[in-house]
Order: C-alpha cells, then structure tokens, then sequence
C-alpha cells in the first residue's frame, strides 16, 4: 500500500494535524465527544449541524442499519445558539462548525454566533431529508452562491458540505467557488428509502433518509472526481471511508483530505488507526497523490 | 453482514405491574445480557430505548406520547424492535441491586437470573412497587416508599445505610437521575465507586453509537454503546445528577 | 412473508407470466439467450439497448465486482438493425426492445426496425456513462418527453427508463408521462467510479460507471416511492432486487412490477426461485400491496 | 464478501515460445483449474480474457491491440488480473488432448498436471509449436503441422485417425474453432461427443456472466459462467464452427 509522508495539513486555512476529519453529525453534538474524537486521533473535526432554532429532529426511527450502509433520517436535531456552551471548551482545537438555515442570512447569522470559537465553517446544503432546508436549497446554484458568500463574509475558512442528489454536481461546486468557499466537501448521504413490509410502512419516522457508508463510497469517489475537474478550490472527500487504503483511493479521485462518519460507529478509534496505516516517514508526499488517477 | 431491519412483532400479553406500568409481551425471544436496552418502535409515533425486562418483554411507563401508546396497546398490536444493544451489567459473587420506579425493569432478568443477593426497591408510593412478588422470591428484598405507604419512609438510599456495602462484589443501580446521584455518592464516601454499576437514561436517537446525543460529560462516551451501564468511578465528577440534554442536545439541569 | 395471488400481469401494455423482468442489458443481447431467462421463469424481458449504429462499447475493463454491488460501463455495445435477426425467434414472447438514440428521430427510427416483433418498448434515457446518449439526454424533460412520444407514435407499449442521478426525478417520470409513455422504469444504474491505488487509473476503461445491485436497492426504493406519488403510469422497480422480499417491498414502495438485473449474474434460475416464494393460491391480490406503504 | 478489484501485478518474465507467442509471468500464483481464465487489464488499452497456462502465467498471441501491447511487455510492467472465472476441465482416467496455435495455453497445466495420457499438438508450422519441450516430457506428445515442417502434414484433427479414441474418457479439445468443429464431428460419428471438452473463445465483456456478450446459441449458455468448457453433447448443433458474434454482438460467419 501506498504510505505518506506524516505531516499537518491545511485544508482550505483550517489547519489539522493529519488528513482525517470527523464528519458532521457524527458524534459531533457535544463538546466532550469532539474533544474525545480528536484525541482519538481525528485531524479535525466537523460539528453536528446547528441551525437557527433548536429542534430534537425528525421522529424516530431515525436510523436502519444495512449490511452495507447506514439509513439515517435525524432531522437536523440541534441545540441552535446554546451549542455556544459546547464549543467553549474546544478553543484552539480544529474544530470547524457546521451550520445550515433557510436562507443567506440564517447562514450568516448561526456562523456569527460561533465565529470566535472555531476555526472555520462547513455548510451543510445538502442534508436530504430536511424540508426547507440541506438540499432542499443546495440544488440550486444561486442559492448556494448566495449562501456560501453570506457565511465566507465572515473571514473564517469556509467548506461546502455538497449533495449527490443533483444532476450536475460541477455546476453546484462552482456555485460554492464563486461563493468564496475556500473547500468543498463531497458527499452528503443519497436521498434513500427502506420500508418494513411487515408494517406496511416506511421505516424511517421521516420517511426519506439518506444513505451513507460503504454502500456510497462508489458514488463518493466518483462525486470528488467530478469536482476535481471542475473546481479550483481543494475537494474534501466523504463517503463510506473505512480504511486507509479507502483514504488514498478518495484521495486519487482528487480530495485533499477526506472525512469520516459512519464507520466512527463501531470504531471511535478509526482515526488513530488510519493514520497509523497511512503514514510512515519516507512516505510518498500526498501533493504526489491528490487527483492522481486524473491521468 | 446483511440489513437489520427492525424486528416487528407481535404483543401477545399486556400485564398491569402497577397502577402506572405496563410489561408488553411480545412473540419473539431477544437473546440478551440484563442491562441491555432495545429501540422500540411505535409505529407513527416514535422510536424509543427500552430495557428489556425479560428476553420477550418490555415494561414501560408512561411519561410521553410512546410510552403513552405503548401502555395502551393490547394483544395483536405490533411494534418493531431493534437491538439488542448496549453492554449490560457484568456481575459474579454478591451482588446489591438498588432500583427506583421503572428503573426496576433491567434489573428484573438479573434478580430472576438469580445474580443478585440483596435487592433495595423504591418507589413514590406502596402500589407503585413494581414487580415485588417475582423479586422477593429471587432475592433479599428491602423496599422504601417515598409516602411511607410501605417498608422505608423515605428515599430507596436510605436503606443502604442499614447493609454493609463492602460485602458486596457488585452494587447495580437503576432508577431516577437523583437517586442514582445519591448512591454515587454514598458509594464513593467508602471508596466503592468502583463496585457502583449505574445503568443511565438519556436522549437516545440512533441507539447504535453514530449520532451522538447521548454522549455524556466528560468523557464523551455514548451511553448507547459503552453504556448504558457505568461503573461509579466512571460517573465521578460527571454530569450524572447534574444536567441531560434534551432532544435538541440543550442541557436541562436537575434541580 | 406476505404472497401473492399467481396470475398474469398486464403492464402498461405489456402481457407477463409474472411480475418479474428481466432488466435491460443482462443476458439480453442474444435472441437465445433472452429465451433462456424466459424459460427460466421471467415473467418478460427487455432486451440489450438497441441503438442507431453497431458498437462494440467501451474498451475494459467494463465491470468491477465490489462486495454489495456491480460497478459496469458497458458502453452500450450493441448489433444496432442486425438486433432483428435475434428477435426473429421470440416472436410473440413477452420481449420488450429497449432502444436508445441521440434524438427523438433516432429513437423512432430504431423502434421503428424492431416493431413487428416485440411487445413493447423501453427508452433507455438513463446510461450514465455515455456520451450523448442515455443519462446525457434523459435528465431534460423536454427531450425526455419529445423522446417518449416518438416512440409512443408507433402505437405499441411504451416504457421509459429513468436516471437516478437528476436533481428532481419526478419531473422526469412526468415529462415521460405526457409524451406518452404506458409506465416509467426506475432505475437505471447510478453513477460511480472505482480507482485503482496501484495503477493510480480509475478501473472502468470509460472511468465512469454505473451502479447495481444490493448496494443501490435503496436509493432504486426511494425513487419508486417518489415516482408513485407523482405519476399516474404504473412505476416498474429496478435496483438491487435479489429476493422475494425485496419484490414486496419494491411493490410496498409503490411499483406494479419489477425488474431484476445484477442478481440474474449469479443466478440465471433466480426468476423462478423468486416466484415460487412470492406466489401462492389464496395469496394477497397485487393490488392490496402496490403502493401500500404511502399509507 | 468483500470488493474483487482487479489484482494488479508486476511482471516478472517474459518467456518467447514461438516467434509470436509469449508468455508472461506475473509476481502472485492464482489457485485454478487448468481451462479457467482471467480478465487481463492491460491499462490504457483493454481488458481481454486469458487463459492461465500456470497459476502465474498467461501465454499470448498477438492479433489485435491488448494482445499486442501485452506480447510487447517487459519485466516491471504491471497488468490487472480478475478470476479466475469459468468452469475448467473436469478429468480422471485416460485423457486426450487435442491442442492447436494458441488453444495449446490452456491445456498445457492440465498436461502438466499428470493429467493427459495423449497430446496432439498442431500449428501451422513448426516454429510455431508451442510448449513442445514440456509436453513432450508429460504426455505422449503426437505433432501435426499446416505445412508439413515437423510431424504430420495437415490439420492436428487428421492424427485421431491414428488413435483408438474409445480408449479414452475425455478428449479436451482447444484451438482454432474449425478445427473443434471437425474433433466434434468426428466424435459424434462414432458415438464419442459426451467425452468431448471444448474450450471455446467468445467476444467477452464482464467475464462474470451478466452482460451475454458470450452466450451460444442455442442454448444461451454464457462461455464464460457455464463455460469455457462445453462437452461435445452440449455442442451438438450449436453455432461451434458456424460462427461468432464480434463486440457489438453482430454474427460473424466462418467460410
Ligand atoms: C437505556 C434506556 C433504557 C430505558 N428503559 C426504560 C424502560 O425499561 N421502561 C420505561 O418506561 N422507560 C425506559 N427508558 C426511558 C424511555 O426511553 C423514555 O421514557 C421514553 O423515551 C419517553 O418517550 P415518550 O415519547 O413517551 O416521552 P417524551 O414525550 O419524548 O418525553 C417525556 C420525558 O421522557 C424523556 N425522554 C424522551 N425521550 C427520551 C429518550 N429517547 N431517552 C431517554 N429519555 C427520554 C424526556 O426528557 C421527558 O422528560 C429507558 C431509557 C434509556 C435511555
Ligand atoms: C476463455 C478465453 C481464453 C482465451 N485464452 C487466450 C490465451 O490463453 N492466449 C491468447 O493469446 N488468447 C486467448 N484468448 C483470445 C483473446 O482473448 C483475444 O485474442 C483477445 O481478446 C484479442 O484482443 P486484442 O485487443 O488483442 O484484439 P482485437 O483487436 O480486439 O481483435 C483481434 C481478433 O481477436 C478477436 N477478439 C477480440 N476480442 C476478443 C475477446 N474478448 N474474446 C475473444 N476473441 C476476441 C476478434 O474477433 C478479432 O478477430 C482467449 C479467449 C477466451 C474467450
Ligand atoms: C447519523 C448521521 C447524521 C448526520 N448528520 C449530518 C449533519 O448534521 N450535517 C451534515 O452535513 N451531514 C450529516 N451527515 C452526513 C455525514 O456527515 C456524511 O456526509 C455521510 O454520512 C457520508 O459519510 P460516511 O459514509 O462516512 O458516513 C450525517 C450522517 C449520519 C450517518
Ligand atoms: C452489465 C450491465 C449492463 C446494463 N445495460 C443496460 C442497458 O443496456 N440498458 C439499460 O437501460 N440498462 C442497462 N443496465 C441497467 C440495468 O438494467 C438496471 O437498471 C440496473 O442494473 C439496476 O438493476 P440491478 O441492481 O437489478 O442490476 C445494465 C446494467 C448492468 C449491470
Ligand atoms: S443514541 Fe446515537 S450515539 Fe447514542
Ligand atoms: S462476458 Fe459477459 S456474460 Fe460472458
């Protein structure tokens, strides 16, 4: 297998100690289960995604767990403002904020109230199962552009967390660019669905979920090649990762770094050991690896 | 490894415990570890954690719309289950069970399991003891009414003060936040803490370990999987007794 | 398990044994090959997408086998009019042509050779993976419906396959819809890729590809689950089905019939293994079941 | 089951058997069975099936781009390997083999397996008799040339002639297809076509079974899921020896 060179990484001016970052909603609602992520051995971490007003999210069941991947319907649960309290122990950390709203100027206004206390912040356009909000506003590019600008006026570095769920994902990546992200990030889940046919009914109390896990990593590396070519900004690639081999072959597709979610499940210590697969002194230098496969 | 669909299955019994709490039968056992919860699901209105009181029930009380539902539903309704999951109590030797209200409920299969040597169980009043005849039988059985309708006048901890606890190998909790807090305390005063095994309640969505609101300060563990039973020198200077997030991950401080 | 009450099925025109099909592209490209899988219990089969010139596809490779799913760029290789020759022998079987083209005049034309043999048609607006054909035109619904109604005209049964990957699905079954079509087929695969790490090549020799099998069984059930509630067409389920089960749900979801693609590889015989489970005297009609779990 | 992504692997030797053939050598042995193959991946060109001619090599003859590039490789260049696929040939007792051009490749590890009695080795001269030194070591080896340079003058088909074939229980056939066409024949004259194993070459494009770019008519069987290897019954009447289908599945006849 292919190793590289240990070393930080800056990834859109957020400065992370490897290439591995916890992605969003993934044990991210609290300050001492990022902190514990990290010390587990993430390079940064991405929060759960706090909007304008708190909610506890869709009605359960929230999750359904597949043989290949997780179904997964929250609802965007999140204690708005108050994750201030959270966020104030993590100071310093590479914590990066993720934030979602209706319309520029929720965006702006979530990013505001967090912008002393992190070190940068995703947008989340993408989530697929929440009215009004996620992708039911990340389809469209003006939208996004307007988003994204609303949040980078900010000064902070800013990702775009994108949805696979479109016809033309380039085009919504160049939304988020001239937006002033300084990264995007690829993938959010793909809008899915299971039904108990026992109970003649959707599982999921949402009804639509989306999908994540190794059952997505195809389309994820896929998504992340796409934007390779089409975007300047670096790519931050996510979707069903689950070992170090996973983070070079996203990596090949073209993402500077790569976050992880589901597989942070039954494994919180995934992170140190990626890394200590991933890595060895004499490595190859990642610049050798990023996109490679572009030919 | 293929999908794990919830289980649907059928209530095939609905017992009264007390005037309050309700234990469902259901058709299919669930093989377990006493302690371990399942995700139950009460179709259209939510999913929620649940103890398993034996391998093919539940007992519940009502506190919201789920359990509401679940405490009025009658032989040949259906509800899906997932899990398993969680770790459970791990017990060998003398064993202590201290139990408040429906807190009762996990530590039913380990009394009846015949693991547990002396049982302390509370309650706000004499009817609502819950399961009092199968655990005097399996057990060394104290009780204590907050009202003093029966046993102990008072909190369920005040009867630990008449046993000594260093005879005990294992000391397993479950019950209201305070309680817990409570014997916590009396636990770490004799620097037990370490026998204490503490089985919490907190906001559960996704019950396998991915989402995060059950993580608990300030380990960050998840209740859903490294829990939801702790051992006291765990929970010390945690927020047990202090705080829980709600739904939305806010905190909501007991006071 | 819930069965069905055995019987025959008319969809959209189209008289089966079953409710099981044979998806385009899997052991279609030959007249006795179709007759296999018609022999081995598919209730009908649409053939290999038939297209305006003969092609041999894309150079390999052309699949790449992953745990919980097939990754294929074909490329479309087909025998363009010499098709014929292999349905000369399946005349009055349950044969449906699935055909493709670049323009509306295309898809007429190539219908038009094969229209005295089949039952029906299916456009195949959906193949991410080739340049100016399938996916490239089926996610505008003008060309979509422009499309279906020139195959419409020529009076037989006509089924229009559908892209997963497009922003707004049911915008496309509608546009098929008013062009005529006598029900909507989804899905066709999604698009994804797979990199080699050692060769630092992406495996497909298209390096795009598309999806099957297990790991998109999810996304093809949301996509039945959004089309029924915005077509009055019958929807035909495809993705991932393996098992009687899935049938169920599939239908549960809201389609009429299924199609079953990725499964038949290791499988040829799973049709009637399929059908001996799902069927029963005195089983539930069909109709109780479609679209049962929009409650 | 996991992901079955094409092995990449290094090549280790190039061996010149003939003026025109070569075999490759690659750095992982592959477990098979004589008669199965692999989809070769020659990177940037195509991925083209291939016998195994040892559980580390491929033997190749140049016709078109793939075959070409590969005959062209040097130690160090890496190819992608899937499979094996197919089902191989299935032998015990007395064996026969009949082998022409590059169809020797596949019979070869059979041979040298101990498991073929009798070789009959054609080509079209005699330079061009592949894998002569080891087969003559293992088997029994009888030689036919197109121009009559080495052993008999003519096709390799006219030396069964000069063999009691009921002798045999199997008779594994691979070579140009007119040349199995007539060993089918003249098995089925004397009753023989069930001992007949044929390794048939089709236009091949996922190797796995799905796509049919393989199937034979009449049966639909897939060459290379049911096959490569057919037996003489299977084959009666079949489209052996009237013609392929090319990439795009159009009929190409044999004159
Ligand atoms: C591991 C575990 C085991 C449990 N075992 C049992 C049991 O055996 N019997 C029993 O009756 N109850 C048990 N509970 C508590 C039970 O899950 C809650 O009472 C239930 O979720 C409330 O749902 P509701 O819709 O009825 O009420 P809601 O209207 O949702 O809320 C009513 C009250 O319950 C609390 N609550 C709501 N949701 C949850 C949740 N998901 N987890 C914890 N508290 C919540 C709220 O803070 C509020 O105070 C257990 C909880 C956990 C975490
Ligand atoms: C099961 C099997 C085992 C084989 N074993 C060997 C072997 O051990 N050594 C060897 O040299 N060759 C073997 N072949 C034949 C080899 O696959 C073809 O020679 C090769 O695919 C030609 O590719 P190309 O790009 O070099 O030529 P092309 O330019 O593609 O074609 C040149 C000629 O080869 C024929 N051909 C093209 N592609 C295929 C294909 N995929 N399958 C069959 N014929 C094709 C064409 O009809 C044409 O006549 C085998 C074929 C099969 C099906
Ligand atoms: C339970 C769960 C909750 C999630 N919550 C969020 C969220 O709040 N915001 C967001 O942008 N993405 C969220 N995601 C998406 C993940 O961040 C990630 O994009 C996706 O799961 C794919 O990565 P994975 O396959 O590694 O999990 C969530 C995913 C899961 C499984
Ligand atoms: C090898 C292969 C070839 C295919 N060729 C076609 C095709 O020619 N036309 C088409 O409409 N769909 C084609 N498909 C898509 C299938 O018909 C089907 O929509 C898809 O595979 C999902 O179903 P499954 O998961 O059951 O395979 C092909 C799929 C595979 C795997
Ligand atoms: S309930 Fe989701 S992590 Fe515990
Ligand atoms: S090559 Fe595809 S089925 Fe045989």
């Amino acid at each position: 297998m292919i190793r590289l060179v240990p070393g930080t990484v800056s990834l859109g001016g957020v400065e992370m100690a490897n290439h591995l970052v916890l992605a969003a909603g993934i044990l991210g609602t609290t300050g001492s289960s990022i902190r514990r992520v990290l010390e587990a051995g993430a390079g940064a971490a991405v929060t759960k995604s706090i909007g304008p007003v708190a909610s506890a999210g869709h009605p359960g069941p929230c999750v359904v767990e597949l043989g290949d991947g997780l179904l997964n319907a929250m609802g965007l649960p999140n204690p708005s403002r108050e994750f201030g309290t959270e966020l104030a122990s993590l100071k310093g950390l590479p914590v990066v904020a993720s934030v979602f709203g209706g319309t520029p100027e929720e965006f702006r206004k979530v990013a505001s109230w967090f912008r002393d206390r992190v070190a940068g912040f995703e947008l989340n356009l993408s989530c697929p199962h929440a009215e009004g909000y996620g992708a039911a506003i990340g389809t469209d590019p003006g939208t996004v552009e307007e988003c994204t600008r609303a949040v980078a006026s900010l000064g902070l570095p800013t990702w775009v967390k994108l949805t696979p769920n479109v016809t033309d994902l380039p085009v919504i990546g160049q939304a988020a660019q001239r937006g002033g992200a300084t990264a995007v990030v690829a993938v959010n889940t793909v809008r899915a669905m299971r039904i108990s046919t026992e109970l003649r009914l959707p599982v999921l109390g949402n009804r639509y979920g989306g999908l994540s896990g190794r059952a997505i990593f195809p389309i994820a590396v896929r998504c992340v090649y796409e934007l390779y070519e089409s975007v300047e900004i670096p790519v931050i690639g996510v979707g069903g990762i689950a070992t170090a081999e996973d983070v070079i072959e996203m990596m090949m597709a073209g993402a500077s770094a790569v976050q992880i979610g589901s597989a942070v499940r039954e494994n919180p210590g995934i992170f140190r050991e990626i890394a200590g697969e991933l890595y060895r002194p004499g490595g190859v230098s990642p610049e050798e690896i990023v996109g490679c496969a572009h030919g | 490894m293929g999908d794990r669909m919830p289980l649907v299955m059928e209530i095939t019994d609905v017992v009264t415990e007390t005037p309050r709490i309700r234990t469902l039968f259901f058709s299919d056992s669930i093989p377990f570890s006493p302690g371990q919860f399942v995700m139950v699901w009460v179709p259209g209105v939510d999913e929620i954690p649940m103890a398993l009181s034996s391998p093919r029930s539940i007992s519940v009380l009502p506190v919201g719309d789920a359990t509401r539902t679940l405490c009025a539903m009658r032989e040949g309704d259906r509800i899906g289950i997932r899990g398993p999951f969680g770790n459970g109590f791990r017990v060998q030797g003398q064993t202590l069970a201290v139990a408040g209200g429906i807190g009762t409920a996990p530590l039913l299969p380990l009394a009846l399991g015949g693991k547990v040597t002396t049982f302390l169980l509370g309650a706000a009043t004499a009817p609502e003891l819950a399961f009092r005849a199968p655990l005097s039988c399996a057990t060394t059985l104290h009780v204590a009414t907050d009202d003093g309708s029966e046993g102990h006048h008072g909190m369920v901890t005040a009867l630990l003060d008449e046993l000594v606890l260093e005879v005990y190998d294992h000391i397993c909790v479950c019950g209201p936040e305070p309680m817990m807090h409570r014997v916590l305390q009396v636990l770490a005063e004799k620097g037990l803490e370490g026998r204490g095994q503490f089985s919490l309640h907190r906001y559960m969505k996704c019950g396998i370990g991915v989402c995060g609101s059950c993580s608990i300060d300030p380990s960050g563990q998840r209740v859903c999987r490294e829990g939801p039973v702790f051992t006291g020198d765990q929970l010390l200077d945690s927020e047990l007794g202090r705080y829980v997030r709600d739904g939305s991950g806010v905190r909501r401080r007991f006071d």
